[in-house]
């Protein structure tokens, strides 16, 4: 019983993770119609960068907010040199042009940062908290508690402040939102800077954790996919419910079967959901759009 | 016209011999090699442009696919000693099924899903491979694949070998010009260009696309046997998701849609790369290989960019490709 | 009946986009669906097509029921349609779009074109001699080697017909030929139309020019609001007093618009 | 004055030509009906006003401006607003929030006006009073068209175009929105109203043109339009017989 529950806070840490990249991944698709498959990318640099700054002598603050802020503005980089340029091109496109940006960076930190892992130290010190007799991390309280924050955020921004809603009017109606003055273009670029941020916090926050490696990026990316995938593409609510789940899978899976099967878990859970219910599981359950 | 023809008909000429006589001009044999490794991985690009080009989907999966068909032959004839024949045919029928129960979902769907599911799909199959215990070899692979040996003959040189692909690719080459001037082809670059109008014209569009992309899985299975019968051991490592990029950068800079593409864009990105593990260290110190990635990413990002017809839109049809390419080649050959 | 088509009801989401329509058209007519914008005519294609499923009610051909076939069905029934926007393969020349409405009745498969086996040829220059009569027919012949995207719109929308005609289908749905075409092109397509009844081709025409309407359709079917509100010939249409308040308005106490139009 | 001149416009849907040389103008504080058969060009003439279409050739000047080619928010900012086919409104937002972004182009520049004006606008259609925390989605379909009309007047235009309110509603509707543009042009706002439903659009109207095939065939005051067989030919067309010196009398 106690090990099942050990599981269970194992797998939603990291499954908050993967509701975080999720999260960034279906506000582009929904805000720009592009699946981002640099989004794993935005993670490792904000985890490195964040790193690297820590070492530098930086406070862990202050290198988690530089670290977040140069993370943006590689998404807001992207977004206008290459993204925005084949703004009327077709998905297949897109897609790839995504894939590019990935292999770069990975590239690119692979020259900076090389093969080592490289740490943080976990945010606040003392030893594991005991819940219900099962021993959970203080840094995965705030892996929790940046979840919470975003989600909340991402909400409140959407549903509360007029600019989340006139970002709304443009996934809904775009036609009609240029006739009220909204630019899309901007509203893409505001997407992809947003993304560079939460992957960049995800990717730090994480990093005390499972540390900082210049590959990190692909295999989380991934598994953001299969959140977001299992959630219903362009579902906000679905992407969370979606990362918790996979990560809960994921852990039992290795726990319990075998731990080369981590990577696997996610990947045949991809391939059934792509059979079996391509709209994603969640998507008709919750239904609402962002 | 006729002259277009006659020029045409003396580039093939020439094309053809220059290949017949390369090997006893060639006095390395790690040139040969990598103009075998360009034939074979022609057969695997020639399979993903078919699913890309006419059925406007990208499969990132195709090193999968690959994959499968050398460790059919692999597995097949070190575990079981199966013969050359049926070992290919194994190796090519695998990944057409394996296409068929992927693809029958997917492809009617819209959309990233292909690409997400071949993707998905490519790791996976990539995890089977390194974790397949004694069946596979885990991730040191398989040894001690025999020569491929056809009614006796058998393929021990590097010569040899280099024949019986550059034969493959052009029969295959053959095929698929067959194809694009039949029903088949004409109906698959129509369901490219309006699906709703090929399907009020007659074509089933789903079972077309399908047979497509179970195509574009034989011909990798076939490339996937043949490179383990060359290289006679296998691991995981050359069928990695990495690999599935470099197929479909090679696809797209040869340019989607086209019948000589492949085999053009292979060339040149195998060429990029060799060229790229000499450069790199002497720009960079210390760098491994692994480098020419960045150039591949940056490659992929930037003939998206500038120049995406041949992806989306403005599709020519491909005869006319073939006679610019042609005349293309021939009028700089022709200054020089 | 050649075409029966009884109680086609189709909703979107809760709006009533075709209600509860009955119709019937004969072998060799012109049959013309007009009615104001939003009033279904493009929808009932979409239905008698096999693009979107009807709700309720039922089509039958030469009585048989085309419930539940997929497009490429009905074509393959002798039913052929063309699009309101043009859906050429944009691509392709104009000879190899007529071709592959030709292939409609070609039999050989991804193997055999693959490996040309015997017969292959043989197939491929029968179709290919077809679509070029058809061609010739339609005046297209300068046009057979250029692709589709960079016609004339004029002869796009031609080169469309041409594709559905080198099928042989027995009837045709038109959605909105004149569409785009100027007036002289309208008036040609109107006499092409009329060859193609002489030539024994049942046609269903949805169409804004209402010219070309009243002077080629044997009798109208006039929609609004999803449901039909008259049927006859163009005569009896133009004199219908529902049909004119439909496209003008209703204004019943209206002084000066009411003595005059009713 | 003119608040509005178009000369010589020509627009392309892809191949197709949509409008073939429109010319005409709105003289301040008019009502300008626009009217013709469907696909004749009128929505695309709208679009393309109000910066949705490119134009491949001709002028357009708002106010004496050029507006041609500019960006739908550049054009709504000067004050030419349009309420869109189908109403186009933002389903699963409320109602209040359909009509502040309404004003999205001068949100930050005057924040306090906003309530000002959205009292205004539920005053002009006391049907939304009530219903302003509603998702507009689940209106019926007047209101979901008081909504769209209401919204193109938050941004406070000089210049309103609407297309085809009527469209779908049932009469008792379509008058009161007719009595509605009525009561606009007499606080000062200038509208271009493309109907279908000819009736009911010249009764409100100052002036009308009429659009066959890309073209104004025929412009004038309502009184003359009425009693016009032209105009009804442009709905209903002519039989057989005619159609060849109709073509004539239309300078084909």
């Amino acid at each position: 019983m106690d090990l099942y529950l050990q599981f269970l806070f194992s797998g939603l840490t990291l499954g908050s993770i993967y509701a975080l990249i999720a999260l960034a991944l279906v506000t582009t698709y929904n805000i720009t119609g592009i699946l981002n498959m640099a989004q794993g990318e935005f993670v490792a640099l904000g985890a490195l960068a964040a790193c690297t700054l820590y070492s530098a002598g930086f406070s862990l603050p202050a290198a988690f907010f530089l670290a977040v802020i140069a993370t943006a503005v590689v998404g807001g980089l992207m977004e206008r040199l290459v993204i925005n340029p084949v703004r009327n091109a077709s998905n297949i496109t897109s897609i790839i042009i995504t894939i590019g940006v990935s292999i770069m960076i990975r590239g690119l930190a692979l020259l900076i940062w090389g093969t080592n892992p490289y740490s943080l130290p976990a945010f606040t010190e003392g030893g594991p908290l005991k819940v219900l007799g099962a021993a959970v991390n203080t840094q995965s309280i705030w892996v929790f508690g940046l979840l919470i924050v975003t989600v909340t955020g991402l909400f409140a921004f959407m549903e509360k402040t007029y600019w989340g809603k006139a970002v709304r009017a443009c996934v809904i109606n775009r036609m009609a939102a240029k006739l009220m003055g909204i630019n899309p273009y901007i509203l893409s670029l505001m997407a992809f800077i947003v993304s560079g941020m939460l992957g960049a916090a995800a990717g730090v926050f994480i990093t005390p954790i499972t540390l900082a490696t210049y590959d990190m990026g692909f295999s989380l990316g991934l598994k953001g996919f299969v959140a977001a995938i299992i959630g219903g593409i362009n579902n906000v609510g679905g992407a969370i419910i979606g990362g918790l789940l996979l990560g809960v899978l994921e852990i039992f899976g290795a726990g319990l079967i075998s731990s080369g099967l981590k990577d696997a878990v996610a990947l045949i859970v991809l391939i059934i959901v792509l059979l079996l219910r391509p709209q994603g599981i969640i998507g008709v359950v919750s239904g609402r759009k962002v | 016209m006729p002259r277009g023809n006659l020029m045409k008909y003396l580039f093939i000429a020439a094309a053809g011999i220059g290949f017949v006589v390369l090997p006893f001009v060639l006095k390395s044999n790690y040139l040969l090699s990598i103009f075998i490794v360009i034939g074979i991985y022609a057969l695997v690009v020639q399979g993903l442009g078919i699913i890309m080009g006419y059925a406007g989907q990208v499969s990132f999966g195709q090193a999968a696919f690959f994959g499968i068909g050398a460790y059919a032959v692999a597995i097949l004839t070190t575990h079981y000693h199966w013969g050359t024949i049926p070992a290919l045919l194994a190796a090519t029928v695998l990944p057409s099924l394996v296409a068929a129960v992927i693809g029958r979902p997917t492809l009617k769907l819209k959309e990233h899903y292909l690409a997400l599911a071949t993707l998905a799909f490519g790791l996976l199959v990539h995890i089977i491979f390194s974790e397949g215990g004694e069946l596979t070899g885990g991730p040191s692979g398989l040894t001690g694949i025999p020569y491929l040996n056809i009614g006796g003959f058998v393929f021990n040189r590097d010569y040899k070998f280099y024949y019986l692909v550059w034969a493959v690719v052009v029969l295959v080459f053959l095929g698929v010009r067959n194809l694009d001037r039949s029903r088949i082809g004409r109906s698959l670059r129509a369901i490219r260009d309006s699906e709703v109008a090929a399907e009020a014209n007659g074509i089933n569009s789903a079972a077309l696309k399908l047979k497509a992309f179970v195509f574009s899985a034989f011909l990798a299975g076939l490339g996937g046997g043949i490179y383990a019968y060359y290289v006679t051991f296998i691991s995981p490592a050359p069928f990695s998701f990495n690999i599935s990029i470099q197929f479909v950068l090679m696809a797209v800079i040869g340019g989607l849609g086209t019948i000589c593409g492949p085999v053009l864009g292979v060339g040149l990105v195998v060429a990029l790369g060799e060229a790229l593990r000499w450069l790199v260290p002497l720009v960079i110190p210390h760098a491994g290989g692994e480098y020419q990635i960045i150039f591949f990413g940056l490659i992929l990002v930037l003939a998206m960019i500038f120049k995406p017809e041949g992806l989306s839109t403005g599709w020519r049809k491909i005869t006319d490709s073939e006679k610019a390419e042609e005349t293309g080649l021939l009028e700089t050959s022709a200054n020089t | 009946m050649f075409l029966e088509v009884s109680g086609l009801t189709k909703h979107f989401g809760g709006v009533m986009a075709v209600e509860h329509i009955n119709f019937n058209v004969n072998k060799g007519e012109i049959f013309a669906l007009i009615g104001p914008n939003g009033a279904g005519k493009t929808t009932v294609f979409n239905l008698l097509t096999g693009m979107i499923p009807p709700d309720k009610g039922s089509a039958k051909f030469k009585d048989i029921s085309l419930n539940g076939l997929m497009p490429y069905q009905i074509r393959h029934m002798g039913i052929a349609r063309t699009f309101q926007n043009l859906q050429l393969f944009n691509s392709l020349s104009a000879l190899e779009n007529v071709m592959v409405g030709a292939y409609l009745s070609g039999r050989k498969g991804f193997i055999q074109s693959l490996l040309r086996l015997p017969g292959v040829a043989g197939e491929e220059e029968q179709v290919r001699k077809k679509s070029l009569e058809v061609i010739e027919e339609l005046g297209l012949e300068k046009d057979i080697n250029t692709p589709a995207l960079a016609l004339p719109f004029g002869k796009q929308r031609l080169l469309e017909i041409a594709r559905v005609l080198s099928g042989s289908p027995e009837l045709l749905f038109l959605d909105e030929p004149a569409s785009g075409l100027n007036a002289s092109e309208t008036k040609q397509l109107a006499n092409f139309l009329k060859r193609l009844k002489e030539k024994g081709l049942t046609l269903v025409l949805v169409e804004h020019d209402m010219d070309t309407v009243m002077n080629v359709a044997d009798r109208i079917l006039v929609l609004n609001f999803g449901t039909a509100i008259a049927e006859g010939t163009p005569e009896e249409i133009q004199r219908n007093g529902e049909v004119k308040k439909a496209y003008l308005g209703e204004e019943e106490q209206d002084e000066y618009i009411g003595c005059k139009w009713s | 004055m003119n608040i509005l001149d178009v000369n010589g416009l020509k627009v392309f849907h892809g191949r197709a030509q949509a409008l073939r040389g429109v010319t005409f103008h709105a003289r301040e504080g008019e009502i300008v009906a626009v009217l013709g058969a469907n696909g004749a060009g009128k929505s695309t003439l709208l679009g393309t006003l109000s910066g949705i279409y490119a134009a491949k050739a001709g002028e357009v000047y708002f106010k004496g401006e050029p507006i041609i080619r500019q960006s739908p928010g550049y054009i709504v900012k000067q004050g030419l607003s349009l309420v869109p086919e189908h109403r186009q409104i933002f389903n699963d937002l409320t109602v209040q929030d359909n009509l502040l972004l309404g004003a999205f182009h001068r949100y930050i520049k005057d924040k306090g006006t906003l309530s000002e004006d959205m009292e205004r606008v539920l005053g002009i259609f006391p049907a939304l009073r009530g219903r302003e925390r509603q998702t507009a989605g689940i209106l019926s379909g007047g209101l979901q068209q008081m909504l769209a009309i209401g919204r193109g007047l938050m941004a406070r235009p000089k210049l309103l175009m609407l297309d085809e309110p009527s469209i779908g509603l049932a009469p008792i509707v379509v008058r009161e929105i007719m009595e509605v543009l009525s009561k606009l042009r007499e606080d000062g706002t200038t509208i271009i109203l493309v109907e279908q439903n000819a009736a009911a659009a010249l009764r409100v109207a100052d002036r009308a043109i009429v659009i066959e095939r890309g073209q104004v065939i025929i412009s004038g005051k309502p009184s003359e339009l009425v009693n016009d067989e032209r105009v009804q030919h442009a709905y209903l067309g002519r039989t057989g017989g005619h159609a060849g010196n109709v073509a004539v009398a239309f300078g084909y």
